[in-house]
C-alpha cells in the first residue's frame, strides 16, 4: 500500500508495473473466483468487480500505510488493491478458518481489519459514514491518515450520502469519497434513478471539492488521489471523485445482465482497465511481452496456489462457533 | 384444489387486488421490468403500467416514507423492501410516522401502507441479509404484523391487508417463494387475528410462524412415528395475535413449544410464552420450551448458519423436553 | 385556501387583505399561545413560528383546494395559513377533546388532515417523504393536486430530503419543496452544520429548478408559488423554494435565544413579515388605518373566542382512550 | 456519601473517562457551547475543546454511522441522539453495522462505541417524544443495553462502557436527570451483568428497571405498611442479563412482579418472564405479573399519558394480584 509518488508525465516503471499487477490480480480474482462459484464452492452472493478495476487500483496505489479505506458489496477488488494476501480471500468465500473473517463474512463482508481496509458492506451506502468514521477517529487522534470510501451510483441517492459527506465538510476531515458510477444499480439505469447523472455536482452543493474521471483509466485514477490525499492532508479535504465505469458483466454472478446495451459494453471493454494498465507499462515503460507474461503468470499460479490453501483449510466448527456467540 | 407457489399467490393477490381498486399501486427497487427479486411482481407492469408499478432508487427511508405519505392522502401503496434487514433504513418513517400517524391525528388520519418484504437464513447471504426481525415491529403499537407460511395465507392475508386502513408490515421468508401448495381459485381472503391450525394433535401444542411451520410439521411427523401426537399452530397474523385459538389449544395439551427462528432473546415467542403463562398458568404440566435462534448474528459459512437457526431435531427435543421423555428431560436447562 | 390570481404589479386588494389576516393571524396565535403557555395551560414543546409567518402566509394563499401541506415542528404557522379553525387549534393546544387531534397531537403534531395539512412533525426532516407521497397519490389518481412541504435549514442536512427529493424529481411530482432557512437548528449557526449555506444549490445539484427568496416577503413568496404551483401543474415540478428568514426568538418557549446576535434580529425586525403584509394592504389598496385597526380588532377577539372554547371543552377521559388503545 | 443529580454522575463519568483517555471523544446536536438539552455535557467544550466535543447537524443516520465508523477505527465515541425516539433514523447504523460488526469480521474487528440517549414519557412531548424502545436494541445480538435509575449506576456503569469493545446502547430516562442520590467519591465502576437488589424482601419479586425503579420503590413502601414485603431487583443492564440475582429471589418470594415503562407488547419484561418460567418453573405460586405501558402510542394529553404508563397503583395491584389478595385476585385477567 506504500504510495509510489510520480511526476504525472512520468510515472516510474515501478508504479506502472505495480499498478497492471493490481489490475491483473483483481481481474484474475474475479474470473477464476467465478468459475469457483459455478463449480459450487462459493455460495451466496458474489458481485465481480470485473471492468471497474481501474478504480481500485489506481486509487490504492496512491494511498500510504495508515490510511483506510472502507468498500461497497462490490468489494473483492478494493481487497486486493489494499494488499490483502489472496489466500485468505479465497479461503474466505470457501468459508473457511483462516479467510480473513474466519468465514463468517464471505464475499458481502470481505475485510482487511488490521491494514486497515474496514470491509465490503452489505448495505449499499453504509460504507461512507463508516469511512468518515475513520477519517474522525484520526483527526481526534491529530493523525494524517486519510480514509477513502469507496461509493456506487447507487448509494449516491441514499440519505448517508448526504449527511456522511457534510459531516466531513464541516469537520474538514481527511476523506475521499469515490463514486464508482457503472450508470446501473442491478438493471436500474442511472438515468432512472435521478435527473442528474453526473454524480460530482451533489459534493460541489455543499461546498465539496468535486472531480469526475474516466474510472477504466488507472494512472489517471492514481494521479488525481494522489493530488486529493495531498489536499486531503493539507487540511483540504474532503474530496469527492465520481469514477466513470461498466461493469463487464451482470450485477452478480447468477445476474445474466440482459438490460446491459450491447454497444455500451463494446465501448467500454474497448476501453479495459487491465489492457490501459498493460499498455501502460509496455508503451511508457517499455516492458516486453516475457516480461507480461511472466507477470500474468504469477498472478495465476498465485490464485492457484490460494485455492489450494483455501480447499486445505478447515471450517470452523459447530461447537467452536458457539463458544463464540456465547459471548453474545 | 389446484397448487401454485407462494410467489405465485402473492402476485394473484396484487393482480386481483390492483384490478379492483385503482388506489392500489407498488414501488420498489427493480420490480417493474426486471419483477423483482423474487419476481411476485412479475408481469404486473405490461398489465397495470409505469404509473403503478415503479421501480426506485435504492433510498429505503424515501420510499417507505413516500409510501407512507401516499396512504396517508388516501392512495394505497405496497412497499416492497428487498430484505427486511433494509427495512432498518427506513425505521424511523416506519416506528414514528406510520405507526403514530393514527394516534397523533386523534384518529382522524389512517394510513393503508403494506410493506411487504421478506427475511429468514439460508443461502449463505450473511448477517446483513439473514434476519428475521418481526419481533421490532411487533413491539411498535399502531403495525400489524403478518406472516404467512403458505401460498393460501399468503395471498388471502395480502388481499386483507389491501383493504384496511392500518399499516402492515406485511413479512414473507425467502425459502418459501418457491413451496407450493393448495390455493382456492375466485376471491380468497384471510382476515387477520384468526390463527390456523395446521396439525391436530393431543400432546403438545407447538406454535410457530413462517417458515418455521414446515420445519413443525416435519418435526410433528416425526414425533407421530413414535406416538406423540402434536398440534401445530400457525397465529399467521402476530398482531392481532389470536390468543383464544392458543389457549384452546394449551387447554388441550397442557405443554408447549414455541418455534421461531429469531434469536431468542427478545422475540416473538417470549412474549407469547408470557402471555401463556399468565393466561394458561394452572393448564401448564411443564415449562413452556421456546425454540429459537443462537443470540448472534448469522455467519456466511452454511454448516454455521444452520446451526445458528431452529432444525427440526432441536424441535423433536423441545417436544420430548416438554414431554419429559427421560434423557430429554436431563437436557432441560 | 381558494388561491386568489393576480397579476405581479397588481395584486388586488382581496389578495392583500387576506394575506395580512393571516399573517396577523398567526401573529397574534403565537403571541398568545405564549401567554397561554406561561400560563401553565399548555404543556410539552411549543416553537413559535414568530418571525416567519410570511412563508405559510405566501405560499398557502398561492394554493388551491385539494391541494395537500405537510409541515414541520414549528407547525402553526402553516395550520392556520392553510385556513384551520383557531377554535380548534386553541383547544389542541390545551388538549381538550374539541382539538384537532382530541388532544392526542398537541403543538408538535397539529393537523387538519380533512383539509389536506398533513400535519406538523416531531421528526425534524419527516415532512419530506410524506407530502412526496401525498403528491405521488395525487398522481396516481390523475389529479393535478399540488403539495408543499415546509422543511428547515436543519432538515437540509439529513438523508430524507436528498431521498425524497430525488424520488419526487424523477416521477416529475407536483411537489414544492419549501425550506425555511431561519439560520438556526436551535442553538446552532447553519454555518456550523453546512459550507454551502445557499441551500436551494442542493436542489440544481439533482435536477430540481431552485430559487432563493426573501421569506419575510409574504407577497413575493406568494408570487413565487403561484408560479412554482402552475410549472407543477403543467407537468414540470418538483420545485425547490429556499425562504430565508430569521426566528424573533428562541427556538421554543423556553429558550432565551441569548445566541442570536442582536443586530441580525435587529435586521430582520425590520423586515418584519407582518409589518410589510400591512404596509402593501395600505400602499397598493389604500386601505385605511381604521380599515387594519378593525381587522386587528377581529383577529384578537377571534382568538379570544377560541380561548374560552377551548376552556369549555373537556378532555377525553382515560376510559374512552382505553377504548380507543383496544383498536392497537 | 455526598448526593449529586443523575445528569452530573453522568458528566463525572465522562469527564473521567475524557481525562483518563484521549480517544474518548462525543458528538450530538447542541451539546457543546450549549451543553445538551439535559445539561450533560456541560462545561466539557471549555476542558476537552471543540476537537473531543462537537456539535452535529441533524443527521442522526450519519452521526451514529460515523461514531461506528469511528469506533472501528480504534477510537471511543459516545454519540448523544436526543430522544432514543430518533434512534430510529440511525437503526440501519445500529443493527446492521455496529451490532454485526465483530461476527462479520470473524471476530478481528471490535466497535468501541457508546451511543448515550434518553427515553420515557413525562412532560406531554407526545407521541414521538416518550417511546421506551429498549426492547428493540435487546432483540439485536451485538449490542450491550444499559438502564441506570440512580446517579451511581449511571455514573459506574458509563464508565464501564466506556472501557469495554462492543456497542453499548446507554439508555437513561428523561425524569431521571434531576433526581439526586449518593455516588460514592473517586473511581466508581459498575460491572454490565450483575444486577442490584434495591430493596430487600421476602413475599414478591419486582423487577424493574429505570424510572420504574423509584416506581416500584414507592409501592413497596406502601406495601410494606400493609405488611407485605417486596424486593425490588434493579438488572441495570438488560444485556447482559443477570438470571441468576433474578432467579435466586424468585427462588426465595415465589412470585414475580415486573415492572416496564414500555409497551406490553413484545417488551423486555416478557422476555425475562419467559426465561424465569422456563427456569424457575417449579418455584412459581403464581403467574409472572407485567405491569406494563399500554399497547398504543403516548398521546399528548397530560392524563392520557399518565393513563399510558404503570402508575404506583398499578404496580401495587399486580403485586396482590401475585399474592392472591382477596379482591385483587378477581382481577386477575
Ligand atoms: C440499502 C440496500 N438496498 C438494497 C440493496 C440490494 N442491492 C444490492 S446491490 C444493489 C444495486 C447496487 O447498485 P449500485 O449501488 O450502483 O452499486 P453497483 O452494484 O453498481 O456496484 C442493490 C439494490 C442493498 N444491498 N442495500
Ligand atoms: C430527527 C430529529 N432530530 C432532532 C430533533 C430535535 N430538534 C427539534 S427542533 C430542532 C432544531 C430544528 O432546526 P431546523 O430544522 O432548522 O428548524 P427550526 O427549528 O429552525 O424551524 C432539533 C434539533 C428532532 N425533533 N428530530
Ligand atoms: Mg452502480
Ligand atoms: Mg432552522
Amino acid at each position: 500500500m506504500a504510495a509510489v509518488h510520480a511526476k504525472k508525465n512520468a510515472p516510474s516503471r515501478e508504479l506502472l508495473e505495480k499498478i497492471f499487477r493490481t489490475a491483473y490480480r483483481i481481474r484474475v480474482f474475479e474470473t477464476e473466483g467465478i468459475k469457483l462459484y459455478r463449480q459450487g464452492l462459493i455460495r451466496g452472493y458474489f458481485h465481480p468487480y470485473l471492468g471497474q478495476e481501474g478504480i481500485a487500483t489506481g486509487v490504492c496505489a496512491a494511498l500510504k500505510e495508515g490510511d483506510y479505506i472502507a468498500s461497497t458489496h462490490r468489494g473483492h477488488g478494493h481487497c486486493i488493491a489494499w494488499g490483502a494476501d489472496v489466500k485468505r480471500m479465497v479461503a474466505e468465500l470457501l468459508q473457511k478458518e483462516t479467510g480473513y473473517c474466519r468465514g463468517y463474512g464471505g464475499s458481502m463482508h470481505i475485510a482487511d481489519i488490521r491494514a486497515g481496509n474496514l470491509g465490503a458492506n452489505g448495505i449499499v451506502g453504509a460504507g461512507t459514514p463508516l469511512g468518515v468514521g475513520a477519517a474522525l477517529a484520526a483527526q481526534i487522534r491529530g493523525s494524517d491518515a486519510v480514509t477513502v470510501t469507496f461509493t456506487t451510483d447507487g448509494a449516491s441517492n441514499n440519505g448517508t450520502f448526504l449527511e456522511s459527506l457534510n459531516l466531513a465538510a464541516i469537520w474538514n476531515l481527511n476523506f475521499i469519497l469515490v463514486i464508482e458510477n457503472n450508470q446501473y444499480a442491478v438493471s436500474t439505469r442511472i438515468e432512472e434513478s435521478t435527473r442528474e447523472t453526473d454524480l460530482y455536482k451533489r459534493g460541489l452543493s455543499i461546498g465539496v471539492e468535486s472531480h469526475q474521471i474516466d474510472g477504466n483509466d488507472p494512472l489517471a485514477v492514481y494521479h488525481l488521489t494522489i493530488e486529493a490525499a495531498d489536499k486531503c492532508r493539507a487540511g483540504k479535504g474532503p474530496i469527492l471523485i465520481e469514477a466513470k465505469t461498466f461493469r463487464h458483466m451482470g450485477h452478480h454472478v447468477n445476474d445474466p445482465g440482459k438490460y446491459m446495451p450491447e454497444d455500451r459494453l463494446a465501448y467500454y471493454k474497448a476501453r479495459d482497465p487491465i489492457d490501459r494498465a498493460r499498455n501502460a507499462l509496455v508503451e511508457i515503460s517499455g516492458a516486453e511481452k516475457s516480461e507480461i507474461d511472466a507477470i500474468e503468470s504469477e498472478i495465476a499460479a498465485e490464485f492457484e496456489e490460494a485455492v489450494g490453501f483455501a480447499k486445505n483449510s478447515r471450517e470452523v466448527t459447530a461447537e467452536e462457533f458457539r463458544q463464540f456467540a456465547a459471548a453474545y | 384444489m389446484r397448487e401454485i407457489m407462494y410467489r405465485e399467490a402473492l402476485r394473484e393477490a396484487l393482480d386481483e387486488e390492483m384490478q379492483r381498486d385503482p388506489n392500489v399501486f407498488v414501488i420498489g427497487e427493480g420490480i417493474a421490468e426486471r419483477g423483482g427479486s423474487y419476481k411476485v411482481t412479475e408481469g404486473l407492469l405490461a398489465k397495470y403500467g409505469p404509473k403503478r408499478i415503479r421501480d426506485t432508487p435504492i433510498a429505503e427511508a424515501g420510499m417507505i416514507g413516500v409510501g407512507v405519505g401516499a396512504a396517508i392522502a388516501g392512495a394505497r401503496p405496497i412497499v416492497e423492501i428487498l430484505y427486511v434487514d433494509f427495512a432498518m433504513l427506513g425505521m424511523d418513517m416506519i416506528v414514528n410516522q406510520a405507526a403514530k400517524f393514527r394516534l397523533m391525528t386523534g384518529g382522524e388520519g389512517r394510513v393503508p401502507f403494506v410493506l411487504r418484504t421478506q427475511g429468514g437464513a439460508g443461502g449463505g447471504v450473511a448477517a446483513q441479509h439473514s434476519q428475521s426481525l418481526e419481533a421490532l415491529f411487533y413491539h411498535i403499537p399502531g403495525l400489524k404484523v403478518v406472516m404467512p407460511s403458505v401460498p393460501a395465507d399468503a395471498k388471502g392475508l395480502l388481499k386483507y391487508a389491501l383493504r384496511q386502513d392500518d399499516p402492515v408490515m406485511f413479512l414473507e421468508h425467502k425459502h418459501l417463494y418457491m413451496t407450493k401448495g393448495p390455493v382456492p381459485g375466485g376471491e380468497h381472503i384471510v382476515e387477520f387475528g384468526k390463527a390456523d391450525i395446521k396439525r391436530a394433535g393431543k400432546d403438545v401444542t407447538i406454535i410457530a410462524w413462517s417458515n418455521m411451520i414446515p420445519r413443525s410439521l416435519e418435526a410433528a411427523e416425526s414425533l407421530a412415528a413414535e406416538g406423540i401426537e402434536a398440534e401445530v399452530v400457525d397465529p399467521r397474523t402476530l398482531v392481532p395475535l389470536d390468543e383464544e385459538t392458543i389457549l384452546t389449544s394449551v387447554a388441550k395439551t397442557h405443554r408447549v413449544v414455541i418455534v421461531q427462528e429469531a434469536v431468542r432473546r427478545g422475540g416473538v415467542a417470549s412474549d407469547i410464552a408470557s402471555i401463556i403463562q399468565e393466561k394458561a398458568f394452572y393448564e401448564l404440566d411443564a415449562p413452556i420450551e421456546i425454540v429459537a435462534g443462537l443470540n448472534v448474528p448469522i455467519p456466511f459459512n452454511l454448516e454455521l448458519e444452520k446451526a445458528s437457526v431452529p432444525q427440526k431435531s432441536d424441535i423433536i427435543a423441545a417436544v420430548k423436553r416438554s414431554l419429559y421423555v427421560p434423557s430429554y428431560a436431563m437436557a432441560a436447562e
